[in-house]
């Protein structure tokens, strides 16, 4: 059973210097109140591992532009022009990967897979450093896990046991997170006291889920 | 002309996915019966949804405000790369910053200037059973994007099948690139001058 | 879309020596109907791929009693004596394999990987001619993925878009099948002729599946 | 006695996944709290069905058509191994043919004989966080199960926890078999002969 408590107390846990999973794309299924609550906080020296870097004044745009993140990975920071300003300046260390690359290594680490081969990337800077794998002669490369000590996610509903359905396309990187990380903060929209998901339709199983916070503002 | 050009290449019944610029104005001319993916996590995406009714948590790839159609669904982005990379979807449509003759695309990053991230591009370009390039025949000084070896990063080696410009569509195959149209307003001609690749010209092409 | 049509229609394209996926665990979202339609129209030689052979008279236990199959992919065979002694006998080739692994191979199949490291396996008989890959200190084996000509799927409910809708535990390999195979049959409980799965429940898309029948017996 | 002792070990708040046979006799002596996992697909798994409601559609690992508890959930097999092998278990009560004091187990075939296939075994024994082995001491012609070295193929190498017996309850830890109870009934001179594998004794169960 997750703890149901506000964002304050759960957020006050992470440490500066955490690696911390955040999920959405360009900001939708991003757990606002939870990223405001870092940002208020003083919680720095992030290590973030997210999609994107949201917009200027949303989503994990905002930690980019208080300078709360040290170290990034992601596949896109086109729409946030600071995180780009930050790299190239050198305030800041960023990863880039392709999207789906990226949600097959938060996976295998939340799968307790060693890695994937992906022919994603072959050919291009994105194998620097990598092993390639042939297989039945095409080239693929060896993709290490992600884990991280943090998720913070954000869905519609979560239920008492935890469990969480997502809705549009805030699904996105929220449920292989989930999976992914040592503590689970879940933001939801509303969470029922009294009932249960019905168990067919549930995106993320309510064991993963340490505590669940409701969105508040 | 090359957002209509485009949309004829796209067959009744097959899945595409449309890149973000050039590439989206091609919903406005889609045949009946094209399933849109957008990599975020939508099948049977719809148009963007009217002023004051958006669904604040249903998104396009580029994070505009849109709409499912009857039959769509929504999923992670685990299953959304799996049916990218697993070949499930026909077609993609994107835009270039360069192109070459050994089918290789360069569309995400000028070293030192724009570095956005790649985003869902490369496991799309890898992934789609036909890669479609929508571009404008030069770049913005005039210097030719269609070129014998691209000299930006690359975002896939070897996975370009067309190229459509608003001079010529060039489809690319091992063996090299042939001009397969001039478009309207162009001619052989122009489209040599403008074009860096060493280009097939069948027959009936020739002046 | 789709085409909705009859068991018979949609199995006969299936040829014998074809490689065909099967859902379903411990017979529960086998598709009945299908596997009684490949009986009636006499297919064999069968590569079949499927977590269990079910029993003796029910699921894909029938298409072993009928000598259907070949050559057989699982991770379990007890619950059908009569694999076992066929197998012994020599009248079929069996690769038994980590239910986990199994999962896995298929999805990578499906989703466009070139294999996933799992440390399942590791220091038993599984890792025979597999290449080893050791990650931090850790060893995985290499699996490869599985592909196959057809995949036959039972799922609860099917909309005219071809998305379908999983319930209970008969949800288990369907989903990763579906993905896997050329050419996808799902036998369903209820079709929706006039209307659609919510957007955010369904399990399957669509997209993946070209023939959908309905349940009839 | 294996059964009750073995509920003792599992924690309040903990997911659990019972193998086929002695093991499922656990769910009746389950303290309240645990939460069990079948690996076919579904979290919070319940008492089997009574006759005639059963959900055809519901069943456990065995093929047992059983319920769900409020608050579980349903889900694919890669899902559900996802669940199992990233660690997401936090115990799995397993039967054994043979253990070793190398912390190895032998479950899931005797060649020539009995070749069932190892189903979700392996993987639960690599991913489970604790794997606690519940078993005869001994097989039915009396000859030890607890060996120097396994000698059917193994289900997996160094991965067991603990091992319940009617005897004994031992601690496999990288130093080796450690003898931590006597189980009511049998004795330190009972077990020794018994087993054949090395055991540590500890002082406060020697003679």
């Amino acid at each position: 059973m997750p703890k149901i408590t506000d964002a304050a107390t759960a957020i006050k846990q992470i440490k500066n210097g955490d690696t911390v999973m955040i999920g959405g794309f360009m900001a939708v299924g991003t757990p606002e109140n939870l990223v405001d609550t870092l940002i208020e906080q003083g919680t720095g020296d992030l290590t973030v591992i997210c999609n994107d870097t949201g917009f200027i004044g949303i989503g994990i745009g905002k930690l980019i532009v208080d300078h709360r993140i040290t170290e990034l990975m992601a596949s896109h920071i086109g729409t946030n022009p600071e995180t780009g300003r930050q790299m190239n300046a050198g305030e800041i260390k960023v990863t880039l990967m392709p999207q789906g690359t990226l949600a097959e290594r938060i996976r295998a680490g939340g799968y307790g897979l060693g890695g994937v081969l992906t022919p994603t990337g072959f050919g291009t800077v994105v194998e620097e450093g990598k092993k390639t794998i042939e297989i039945e002669g095409v080239p693929y490369l060896l993709e290490l896990p992600i884990k991280a000590d943090y998720a913070l996610l954000h869905a519609k509903v979560g239920d008492k046991a935890g469990n969480l359905m997502y809705h549009g396309t805030m699904y996105n990187f929220n449920p292989v997170m989930a999976m992914a990380a040592n503590t689970v903060i879940a933001e939801v929209d509303e969470i029922l006291e009294d009932s249960f998901l019905p168990p067919d339709s549930i995106h993320t199983p309510g064991i993963v889920v340490d505590y669940l916070v409701k969105k508040a503002w | 002309m090359i957002v209509t050009r485009v949309a004829q290449e796209l067959k009744p019944g097959s899945v595409v996915n449309l890149g973000i610029g050039l590439p989206t104005l091609v919903t406005k001319y889609l045949p009946e019966g094209i399933t849109l993916q957008s990599e975020n996590g939508m099948l049977n995406m719809g148009p963007p949804a009217p002023n004051g009714e958006a669904d604040p948590y249903i998104c396009d790839a580029g994070g505009k405000k849109v709409t499912i159609l009857p039959g769509g669904c929504f999923f992670d982005s685990a299953t959304s790369f799996g049916i990218i990379r697993g070949g499930h979807v026909d077609a993609t449509v994107l835009g270039a910053l360069e192109v070459d003759q050994n089918r290789n695309l360069a569309s995400w990053m000028i070293p030192g200037k724009m570095v956005p991230g790649m985003g869902g591009a490369m496991d799309l370009v890898v992934g789609a059973k036909r890669v479609i390039i929508a571009m404008e025949h030069c770049a913005k000084d005039g210097s030719p994007k269609i070129l014998k070896q691209c000299t930006l990063p690359l975002t896939a080696a070897n996975q370009v099948d067309l190229i459509v410009t608003e001079k010529a569509v060039i489809e690319a195959t091992e063996q090299g690139l042939i001009l397969r149209e001039i478009q309207p307003g162009s001619s052989l001609e122009d489209i040599l001058q403008s074009t860096e690749a060493d280009l097939i010209i069948p027959e009936e092409l020739r002046g």
